[in-house]
């Protein structure tokens, strides 16, 4: 057993249950297992996630904003899961691939998509924000799960390619119970492919709780399948680090999947139309804010002697430049040309779609000004 | 007689056939607590229980595969699938299963196996939550499919397909949830129209208007505009698309002799062309024209900026009236 | 803990990899989690299970003799499972009910189903042998998997009606890959569903050895699911009874879901059209025949005194009845009418169906003598 | 020019495609050592290794959607569903994966994945072994739908099938796997004709048969006999079931003014359905009768001995003609 399969296995024993290495409070936790693989992070990396988490945060909530006012069909909101997303892009190479459920905004923006990219979907204005090539990250999946096969394909493909790059499947608690998710975790370890299945159990599933799921850790599902499971604070931005890069460590260097159990909380609705107040309590909520994953690592900043006042107020212009960008970005988004309803749907001409086009061109063109005459019942 | 949105209605029908008939059991994903993402089945685990109404594991062949376990120990399971789009997963056990266990067991076992479907766009949704999957299940031997268009329609029909011992898709036309109508929920089920019969909802002479779900509103709303043109369009609603009452279809092509179908789905192997094909077989001889077909266009469904680009209108519907009379229209001019 | 939860987990630690009450040789060997639930198993009742396994043996080869004949279109032979499927149906109630995979005729022979009902439909000349209520035994189900998730509905069922009866899912170790049966796992676990997942490992899955679908033994995977698995000697038919009562005690006691994994092994060919030459070894083969099922009984028997000789002659002509019957049943297989192809597709009338059952009624009526013309090109 | 059969056809095309391209795997259950349950694969794995033609788990969304990883990365991966009736399990990852990524992504990620599936019946199989699913894959927009119907067809037709940067269904007739034919194992792929064109086979003026598959033959052997009654049938194999090229349809209606459409699948929502609507558009003018379609029945596949009950043979195609014509026929006389 190398030294990350024992990490691997040794976590779910720990008597709190997950790996830890911030505790809410704030202070530095030694772990025997894990330190050694953030030794680089000093202050001021550490800082460097902080601030990744707090802009993060505030381009969030600029998200639900621009849903409350109209502008965006639909959110999903990342709040709490700020460490899970940070920590865990944070640990992967360029040329690693993601491929991410719909609630991945903090992955994306660690891959250095533009928020803005993200929301142009959400408004409705786009099947797609990115080239998933320019940036390592597949477009976004709602189908519950599917992704952790494509992910796992991709891997079988860098092992097959010589490649050293892993992919990372992520998804949801209740994700775990679809079918597609089992299969990778039977596919990934009969071809030992190097994806690491990173899961934020956030507690949730819409309005069912994870226990409605599985009975125990998520991280122990991944064992049966000969899959190690690493179970970890998910709210700690550090130790998701440590673990993600133990898993990538295992993928590059042939030991093939990783499944991450990352225990995180979903702060806010499921979506900006989902009310949780139906099916939860506010003590729960109050009890997850306490262990919010920005303000421990603020906290521990702050001990090892940084002025956290100073460096909140140089997050928060960055912040607030960042949701100021995103909100603008409504002004540049066009609603797509009518035609393109047609645009992508194969990759080589399609006879019977190309006259399908050319008719609704034809239909379209009748009215007077084109498209825009084709409200309900507005021509005639 | 009541006052209740569509959405009401059905929630109306289950909460009497779960009191009606201890077997009625329903399953999904939210459906219990939160009462379903559309509120349909709000208030009934207060009401039935968990065991009544269960809150299931995020699976949709589990939830179906369950059903049908349930089926074969005598439940009658009413199954939600939250969005259209994604009732895909639980495929394999609607198609070799649900549809065909009571054929494979030489009629020993039933499936009174009832799956809801909110089904359709409209409504400025992601993708995958705005589908019109309905042709798949109709294509597939063993099963019932039927959707509703009206409060009334939807708190009889959910009745009936739970009572019925086949399996039955029913879609839920979602974009209407909302829309308010007149139910009796005094009358008794056994005097109301089958759920197998279509509904001429409103008459006419020169042409026939076949449509089902959240386009029957909008049909109707075309035989208002075109009769202001001196044009006379039969509606029907086929409330069943499988099996097809097409012996109302028929007896109404016969008179107007010219028919026009419309949906939301894709036109290639939509309702639409059985439809169109079937009746051709069987009024040949009084068709006027070709039947013509006012679908979604065969793409994924599109964003939702560009919906009202892809879904059937009352102007679209207008054209295909106008190419079904030989009127000047779209495609005038347009070799065929 | 209850007791049967302590076996549960435990039997997979042993060092052997699972429990063995009856060695190849035919020794009786102690096990102090198994013995309790076999002590009624006196030489009589072991006698009974011998004879079950040889009369079996002797249907499933008429079946392969009736397939080579062309009697029959297919046979799936059960050949070297003869100890995991009457072990474990030995075990079970007249009220319990089984969810078959297409292998398990030792499985119906024990729920008293007649062999002639199961080869019709491997004759092709039904959907269907029986009626399910009549002996608590599912259609058979080809779709890999598929019973499962029917057998955790109906153990779900069963609890929900106050019911102690429990269900058994049977399915090979291929099954495991596919997601139905871990959903199955999923939704067993989550309603604590009376039922018991009888996993028969035969090594194989047609030309597929158990290795490519998992890297570790398949008990374990149930573990993941918080569902106990234990791992039994398949060809060892005490052992998969003794087995087989635990699983079942648990369930009728509230205790939830079993997983049970039969290490057996397939000695004949996958079905009738199968050429296992092509991916195993006959080296293999002869290791396996070192196990057989039926044999070490025999050999147990004879060791507690019996006159094995007697019992051997005893045996054969039970079995040459049982083959006779079957054979001669052929002769009563009436090809089904023609018309029955419309039959019990729907449950209540069906204006589409009825009318095409018109209409082909009267296409076969233009022939001379009715149905029998209807062949390709004979009739005009 | 070698002569192959039908499988050893698509063999054969699968290792041209193999050799020429490294970026082509293949990926099935039993495909590798055993060369497949139909042996269509058989030898490849020895000539190309385990990486290029893999023995998967026993999961079909598993093999779709590790495909659709290996897409993403560059690959062109060849998928076998062992048989028709084992594709549902994968539904959800064709359906809302395989056939909507390209545009999910606005173009930028191809899905060049071909899906192999025997289909059909006519071979003597247990349940689930003889089904016809190819409407389904023709109703979902961005999978293109082709089957081949002779050796030399498809030996070119699969190497096109890879090729393609759109996913393609691969419908092979599994009752023809050993018939053989004349194959040009040498001409190039750019001259071949492409996947998306029909072949008029036989040439006629007074009925045209439409079909695919395993049926084309006995279409062929239909205008045979009807030649002997002085009837002339021109019979297409459409080879491509979506797009169809109905091009090459009408063109011959307009001849012959009566068609025949032939499949084994259902006739509701079957091919037959469209093909009927689309050139009822298109020729309404020519037609001088309904479309008739002639089909399996609306049922699950029957037990093997029923299956001549089942499935559309001479007789049936040749009383399909007779209607079309408005000769005596087994409706005769039976009200529309
Ligand atoms: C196949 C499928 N079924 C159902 C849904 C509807 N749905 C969307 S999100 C969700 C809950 C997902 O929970 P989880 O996997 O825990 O992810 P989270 O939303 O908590 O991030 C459900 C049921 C879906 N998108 N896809
Ligand atoms: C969904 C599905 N996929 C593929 C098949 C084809 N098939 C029939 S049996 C079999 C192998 C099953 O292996 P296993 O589960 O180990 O059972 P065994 O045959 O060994 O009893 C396969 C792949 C099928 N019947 N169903
Ligand atoms: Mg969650
Ligand atoms: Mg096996």
């Amino acid at each position: 057993m190398t030294p990350s399969d024992r990490i691997a296995t040794g976590l779910l024993t720990r008597p709190d249950g997950f790996a830890q290495l911030i505790t809410p409070e704030g202070e530095r936790r030694a772990d025997p297992d894990l330190d050694r693989w953030v030794v680089d992070i000093d202050t001021e990396a550490l800082r460097g996630l902080y601030r990744d988490m707090s802009v993060l945060r505030r381009i969030d909530s600029e998200g639900i904003a621009l849903q409350r006012q109209g502008e965006v069909g639909l959110w999903p909101p990342l709040l709490g899961q700020e460490a899970a997303q940070v920590g865990s892009a944070r640990a992967l190479r360029s040329d690693d691939f993601v491929f991410g459920s719909y609630r991945e905004h903090g992955v994306a923006w660690v891959r250095g998509i533009d928020p803005a990219d993200v929301l142009r979907v959400w408004r409705g204005a786009a099947s797609s924000g990115w080239n998933p090539y320019d940036y390592g990250m597949a477009v976004p999946q709602i189908i519950i799960g599917a992704q952790s096969l494509h992910a796992t394909g991709w891997a079988m493909g860098a092992k097959w390619d010589g490649s050293d790059a892993a992919a990372v499947a992520y998804f949801g608690d209740g994700a775990t119970s679809e079918g597609d998710v089992n299969e990778a975790l039977v596919f990934a370890a009969s071809f030992e492919a190097p994806v690491v299945f990173f899961c934020q159990n956030n507690g949730w599933a819409i309005s069912e709780p994870v226990g409605l799921q599985s009975k125990q850790p998520l991280a122990q599902r991944a064992d049966g399948f000969g899959v190690p499971g690493i179970r970890v604070d998910g709210n700690d931005v550090l130790a998701v680090l440590a673990a993600t890069r133990v898993a990538l460590d295992r993928a590059r260097r042939g030991g093939g999947p990783t499944f991450i159990e990352a225990v995180t909380y979903r702060m806010g609705p499921h979506t900006t139309a989902d009310d949780p107040k139906r099916y939860r309590t506010d003590d729960e909520l109050a009890d997850w804010r306490a262990r919010d994953p920005i303000s421990r690592v603020g906290a521990l900043l702050a001990a090892s002697g940084l002025d956290l006042e100073t460096l909140e107020r140089e997050v928060e212009v960055e912040a607030a430049r960042a949701a100021g960008e995103l909100r603008a970005s409504i002004a540049t988004m066009a609603d797509p040309e009518p035609m393109t309803v047609f645009d992508h749907v194969y990759a080589e001409p399609h006879s019977h779609l190309d006259r399908q086009r050319e008719q609704y061109a034809r239909y379209l063109a009748q009215f007077d000004d084109g498209a825009s005459g084709a409200t309900e019942g507005g021509a005639r | 007689m009541t006052t209740l949105t569509l959405g009401g209605a059905i929630n109306a029908g289950l909460r009497r056939s779960l009191a009606n008939d201890d077997r009625v059991v329903l399953m999904g994903e939210d459906i219990g607590t939160l009462g379903g993402v559309f509120r349909i089945t709000d208030g009934l685990k207060a009401e039935f229980g968990a065991h009544r109404v269960v809150d299931t594991p995020l699976s949709e062949a589990g939830i179906i595969g369950t059903a049908v376990g349930l089926a074969y120990r005598g439940y009658r399971p009413v199954v939600e699938i939250q969005f259209d789009g994604f009732i895909y997963p639980g495929f394999d056990q609607i198609v070799a299963q649900v549809a065909k266990l009571h054929r494979r067991s030489r009629g020993t076992v039933k499936m009174p196996i009832t799956i809801r479907v909110p089904f359709g766009g409209g409504i400025g949704a992601a993708e995958h939550h705005s589908e019109s999957p309905e042709a798949y299940f109709a294509h597939t031997a063993g099963l019932r499919v039927v959707s509703c268009s009206d409060a009334a329609d939807a708190y009889v029909m959910i009745q009936q397909a739970i009572a019925s011992d086949d399996p039955v898709l029913f879609f839920e036309p979602k974009r209407r949830y909302h829309v308010k109508g007149e139910v009796d929920d005094r009358a008794s089920l056994a005097d109301a129209k089958p759920m197998g019969i279509a509904s001429v909802v409103t008459s006419g002479t020169d042409v026939t208007l076949v449509t089902y779900g959240a386009l029957v509103q909008i049909a109707r709303d075309a035989a208002t505009a075109a009769a202001e043109e001196g044009v006379s369009i039969e509606v029907i609603d086929l409330r069943s698309l499988s099996p097809l009452d097409l012996g109302t279809v028929a007896d109404s092509v016969r008179r107007t002799g010219r028919l026009v179908i419309a949906h939301e789905a894709g036109q290639q192997l939509g309702l639409g062309a059985e439809i169109a094909a079937s009746i051709t077989e069987r009024c040949f001889e009084y068709l006027e024209a070709a039947p013509v077909r006012i679908t979604g266009h065969d793409i994924p469904y599109p964003p939702a900026k560009l919906e009202r680009y892809h879904l059937p209108d009352l102007d679209r519907m207008l054209d295909g009236v106008d190419r079904a009379l030989g009127r000047p229209n779209s495609l005038s001019g347009v070799e065929a």
